[in-house]
């Protein structure tokens, strides 16, 4: 049976207490939450309940906030089984943002925190093959940062080309 | 030995009657044939039979998501044409969808017709390229000329829609750049009458022919739970049996006015989720689609295409996820907004990317050749992959 | 494997071949479909001449009816659009000094024809802009300071600017106007 | 050929004959081989054309019939590029085995009746055993490339070819059994003009044995469905990966001429070779006759039919290219083989009479069945706003 925002969210309360923070949106995109360390605890448990049954990580997304100092770690979940959704939210403080792995809860996470970690510099505790994923190997930088600066070239190769347009 | 940062462990083993045998290690791309773009694989192989393949992307990374944070709502949209330029429309949708809803805008009812009969033309096309290279990819070339044929009608369908053949940029934020063309639609209908029997055609010349059948059942089935852990989307997912698509499950535009089934794998020639179903199941919405085509062409209202939206767009503050079902599956646009002209985030997820990742796990101890018709069955877009 | 399925598919192997050779072999008597680029249309008809009114080609200036209000140039997200413009009351209006295109940026995304009032800078239907270096992709359209383009209340009268606007008209009417649902 | 050389020659030395041999292999190579193999891939680019909706080669000269002259010539300018891990002199020399194991055979492949380089008493040995030759070379060539895909390539074509060889010699045997003889004229003088004469339809297993040889004749020569040695999309070129210009054009060459060298064989054993109805008294007439008879059975089997099923079928896979081999061909050919002698032995005049008759009737209704497919999928095209264009020459298509 599929759960609203308010009972999905009563649910976790009741497990978590105030590891859960309030409930915020509504619908499909209501979110709560949740402390970095414990969110591969909260993933389990959403994924076993019977009345949860979260069996698909949508989508992760790291978003910098540098005004709010915090880089925050947003999980699309999707349970088709009961065909209801919620979104986790994790901060992570900026200057060593470091979370919990749920890559052993969904598979899915596996890829999707290597590219949050190569994107955005965030290190995921516990994931089997934390590696850059997109960008190579020796990149300076997280370019997803909001202080990222593109550097002048890579390996003698410079990463952009004088315009034409300058008078 | 490391190959490219990847550490592959070099293995001797004596099992062959005491004959010490090595392990070879391949790197298959990113200039191969079959990798569909630049992907690039790190197989290791005992003779034919790979051990595992470890994919590597990275190689059209375009940093799309970095472009968004500088250019600007309207000015995103033309890039979204490149995140898939296979199915250049969705990515359109998937970007105005996410500003509409964090704008509050609304779209007028016969610019969301035009944006479906979009959609499920750009679905066509880029199922047309799928199944049309998988079959090139197994061997048979013809096949692949009759996609391409059909794919460069819609071509010049959508020449005539909105000027351009790959990169669409047809959508615009509430609505839809161009209203359709007069003469148009008869054209559209003159394409459906001569597709839907060629898909009949291409199904007895390729679909059931018996090397075909015999090259794709039962090569590295996924199962639904597998698929659902992997978040494996669209086709890929529905050839695991899994009935669910987002223009059904969880309706957007004008979906739910129109009536089509969601085909499934059956597993009819082998096991549920091989790679025959994922190829099945793509033949069969291309029907779907047909369908969904000639509903829009009759039901389609009169009115304005495009609602009024400010030049300089700036949505309120918060985030947004949306999802479509995109011709590789459920698509995630999750953007989140500061209340300025710029995207503070924009997340593309995408349906090669979780497809890609499930390789390892299923091309273990297959051959070869088999890998080859497992990149084909899902259908991979290496710039949808990179984004 | 039991005997029966053994036969079958061999039966299998033989009906479904059997069935796609004769597909091919139907095709050998259709009309190709593929057309001999670009030589083989009638005689005087370019490709260009047979693409649609809203093909995205190589960006054009009008200048006769460039008004110079920057619309483009802001419109454009990859910045590859240059104009500059004074004001100059003696020569009466804008006068531009330069209006710039840098054709090897462009990817031909039509924001920037959408905002322009008079359908100055469009799309044409040519394609064929391969060159041998980068400078020569820029396409430079003020040759020497020009006056902007005022559009009159009144209409245009002049039988040069005339066909010109009205093209440029007739480009923008193809784009959607918004209007609330 | 040596009577040829003893008219000439007054007192023939070895001179003579070896100077003999020379003349007639060039004349053989230059003037039958490349242009049959050259004009095989014009052939079959137009017929893949058409049959993809598109045209085909169209520019260099009439119809793009000269497109394999030129593609000849470029490929002969080209750079000959020997990467520098390869086995230099290895990767040098694999082609020319190549070369070697397919214009070799043609020193026992008729052409007329009187025709023949050296009408062997063991010719049909002779040929099997020099194709064989071929898997030498495209074995040295996967191995001194130094690259895994083409490694991959020639190991391949090794398993396969070895392989193939076993249904194919087993499907021969019928033919000699009948005969009583290796020699590749005495088979076909067995045979007679008319169909009803052919080896094909002596018995059920002869008939069967043409689809074994058949079948096992392309996996020789790697042609769809059985072209795994260079599958295109698994391993890049296979084992011509690493070849360019003139090189490569020695392995496409006798790629392409080996297609009728099949036609060739299989003509000989099942097809009645270059036996015509009528005796002219003019030997010219009668042996230009004869070797238009034999020419276009030989094309058309060998040819056309291998170049039709390439461009329909998809590729099998390996494992499954031996499953074939082993599980359905070799068990099949032994069948045949036992059944034509059991036949041999046993069959009654009458029964062989009417066998010969049904099969050439349930031939001809096979055709005919395929036939009606195809004018079937024509008007079925007509659904599809398909036009028909029956000139297989056109060369554009106008625009509409």
């Amino acid at each position: 049976m599929a759960m609203d925002a308010a009972g999905l969210h009563a649910r976790l309360r009741e497990k978590f207490g105030d590891v859960v923070g309030p409930l915020e949106g509504s619908g499909r995109n209501a979110s709560a939450t949740v402390a970095p360390a414990r969110i591969a605890e909260v993933g389990e448990f959403l994924k076993t309940d019977p009345a949860l049954r979260f069996d698909c990580l949508s989508n992760l997304s790291g978003v910098d906030y540098p005004k709010q100092g915090h880089i925050q770690i947003v999980y699309h979940l999707f349970s088709y089984l009961h065909r209801h959704a919620f979104v986790l939210r994790v901060n992570a403080p900026r200057d060593n943002p470091q979370v919990a792995t749920v890559s052993s809860v969904w598979s899915h996470a596996d890829w999707q925190e290597r590219e949050a970690f190569d994107l955005l510099g965030v290190t995921f505790e516990g994931h089997p093959d934390l590696r850059r994923i997109l960008m190579p190997e020796d990149w300076p930088g997280h370019p997803l940062r909001k202080d990222f600066v593109e550097p002048e070239s890579y390996h003698g190769i410079p990463t952009s080309r004088e315009s034409l347009l300058k008078a | 030995m490391s190959l490219a940062g990847f550490e592959v462990e070099v293995q001797r083993s004596k099992d062959d009657g005491g004959v010490v045998t090595e392990d070879m290690t391949l790197s298959m791309g990113p200039q191969h044939p079959s990798t569909h773009g630049v992907l690039r694989f790190v197989i290791r192989a005992d003779g034919e039979v790979m051990k595992e393949a470890i994919p590597d992307i990275g190689y059209l990374h375009r940093s799309i998501e970095k472009i968004a944070e500088k250019v600007g709502w309207h000015g995103f949209l033309p890039y979204t044409d490149r995140v898939d330029y296979v199915a250049a429309m969705f990515c359109n949708h998937g970007w105005s969808l996410a500003s509409e809803q964090l704008a509050g805008i609304e779209v007028p009812k016969r610019g969301e017709y035009c944006r479906v009969i979009a959609d499920e033309l750009c679905r066509i096309h880029s199922h047309l390229l799928g199944v049309g290279s998988m079959a090139m990819d197994i061997g048979a070339f013809t096949p692949f000329t009759h996609a391409i044929r059909e794919r460069e009608y819609l071509n010049d369908l959508f020449e005539e829609l909105c000027g351009a053949r790959l990169t669409f940029h047809y959508m615009r934020i509430g609505g839809v750049g161009w209203d359709l063309p007069a003469g148009w639609i008869d054209k559209l209908s003159h394409f459906l009458d001569r597709f839907e029997p060629l898909i009949d055609e291409y199904d007895r010349l390729i679909s059931f022919n018996k090397i075909f059948v015999e090259r794709l059942a039962n090569v590295a089935p996924i199962t639904a739970e597998e698929a659902i852990d992997y978040n494996l989307a669209g086709p890929n997912l529905r050839g695991s049996g899994v009935r669910y698509d987002v223009r059904k499950d969880e309706p957007y535009s004008v979906y739910p006015e129109l009536e089509f089934d969601v085909p499934i794998g059956t597993g009819e020639k082998g096991t549920v989720g091989d790679c025959f179903d994922r190829y099945i199941v793509r033949m069969r919405e291309m029907r779907e689609s047909c369908r969904i085509l000639r509903q829009c062409v009759v039901q389609i209202p009169d009115g304005p295409v495009i609602a009024k939206v400010p030049r300089n767009l700036k949505p309120p503050a918060g985030d947004v996820y949306v999802r479509l079902e995109s011709a590789r599956g459920d698509m995630g646009w999750y953007v989140v907004s500061d209340g300025t002209a710029f995207p503070h985030r924009c997340k593309i997820r995408t349906g090669s990317f979780s497809a890609i990742s499930i390789v390892p796990k299923i091309s273990r101890n297959l051959m070869i050749a088999d890998l080859i018709a497992v990149i084909a069955s899902l259908d991979l877009v290496a710039p949808e992959i990179d984004r | 494997m039991g005997l029966g399925t053994y036969f079958r598919s061999i039966k299998d192997a033989i009906t479904t071949i059997g069935e796609g050779m004769a597909i091919t072999a139907s095709h050998m008597v259709r009309k190709p479909f593929t057309i001999e680029y670009p030589d083989r249309l009638p005689d005087g008809i370019r490709v260009q001449d047979t693409l649609p009114f809203r093909y995205r080609g190589i960006l054009e200036v009008d200048l006769e009816i460039c008004t110079a209000c920057l619309a483009c140039e802001r419109a454009c997200p990859i910045d590859c659009i240059v104009i500059e413009a004074e004001k100059d009351k003696a020569a009466g209006g804008l006068v531009m000094t330069r209006f710039d295109i840098d054709m090897a940026k462009c990817m031909y995304c039509g924001l920037c024809s959408e905002p322009c009032p008079t359908g100055s800078i469009h799309h044409t239907p040519e394609f064929e802009g391969a060159d041998y270096s980068l400078e020569s992709l820029v396409r430079r359209f003020v040759r020497a300071p020009t006056v902007a383009y005022r559009p009159k209340k009144t209409g245009e009268t002049d039988p040069v600017i005339k066909p010109i606007l009205d093209r440029g008209m007739r480009y923008l009417a193809e784009f959607a106007k918004g209007g609330e649902s | 050929m040596a009577e040829l050389v003893g008219s000439l020659f007054a007192e023939p030395t070895w001179v003579h004959y070896l100077g003999a041999a020379l003349a007639f292999g060039t004349i053989i190579v230059f003037g039958l081989v490349l242009p049959i193999a050259g004009i095989t891939t014009w052939v079959e680019r137009r017929i893949m054309g058409r049959m993809q909706s598109r045209i085909g080669p169209n520019r260099v000269g009439p119809a793009g019939f000269l497109q394999w002259l030129a593609d000849g010539i470029k490929n002969m300018l080209k750079e000959d590029i020997v990467p520098s891990a390869a086995d230099g002199p290895l990767f040098r020399f694999a082609p020319y085995v190549v070369m070697v194991g397919f214009v070799g055979t043609f020193a026992a492949l008729p052409f007329t009746s009187a025709l023949i380089v050296a009408d062997l008493n063991v010719g049909i040995l002779y040929v099997t055993s020099v194709t064989a030759l071929v898997v030498v070379g495209i074995l040295m060539a996967g191995w001194a490339s130094n690259n895994k895909w083409s490694l991959l390539g020639g190991i391949r074509s090794a398993a396969q070819i070895v392989s193939y060889e076993i249904p194919a010699g087993l499907s021969i045997f019928p033919i000699v059994m009948m005969t009583g003889s290796l020699g590749m004229q005495d088979i076909i003088k067995l045979q007679g003009w008319a169909p009803w004469s052919w080896n094909l339809f002596a018995n059920p297993f002869a008939f069967v044995a043409f689809f074994v040889f058949f079948v096992s004749a392309l996996a020789e020569g790697n042609r769809t469905p059985f072209d795994l040695p260079e599958a295109e999309s698994e391993l890049v070129a296979g084992f011509a990966t690493e070849y360019s210009g003139m090189r490569n054009l020695l392995f496409f060459m006798a790629e392409w001429g080996n297609l009728y060298v099949i036609g060739a064989i299989v003509t000989t054993l099942f097809l009645g070779g270059w036996q015509i109805p009528f005796t002219f008294e003019n030997k010219v007439v009668q042996h230009v006759l004869e070797f238009a008879t034999f020419f276009l059975k030989a094309y058309g089997v060998g040819v056309l039919v291998p170049i039709w099923l390439r461009w329909t079928l998809p590729r099998i896979r390996v494992d499954q290219m031996m499953s074939m081999c082993w599980k359905y061909l070799v068990p099949i050919a032994f069948v045949n083989l036992i059944g034509t002698a059991a036949w041999m032995i046993w069959s009654p005049l009458w029964l062989q009479v009417v066998t010969r008759m049904v099969l050439v009737v349930s031939a001809a209704a096979g055709t005919m069945m395929f036939a009606h497919r195809v004018v079937y999928h024509l008007e079925y095209a007509k659904l599809t706003r398909a036009h028909l264009l029956f000139n297989p020459l056109a060369t554009t298509r106008s625009p509409g």
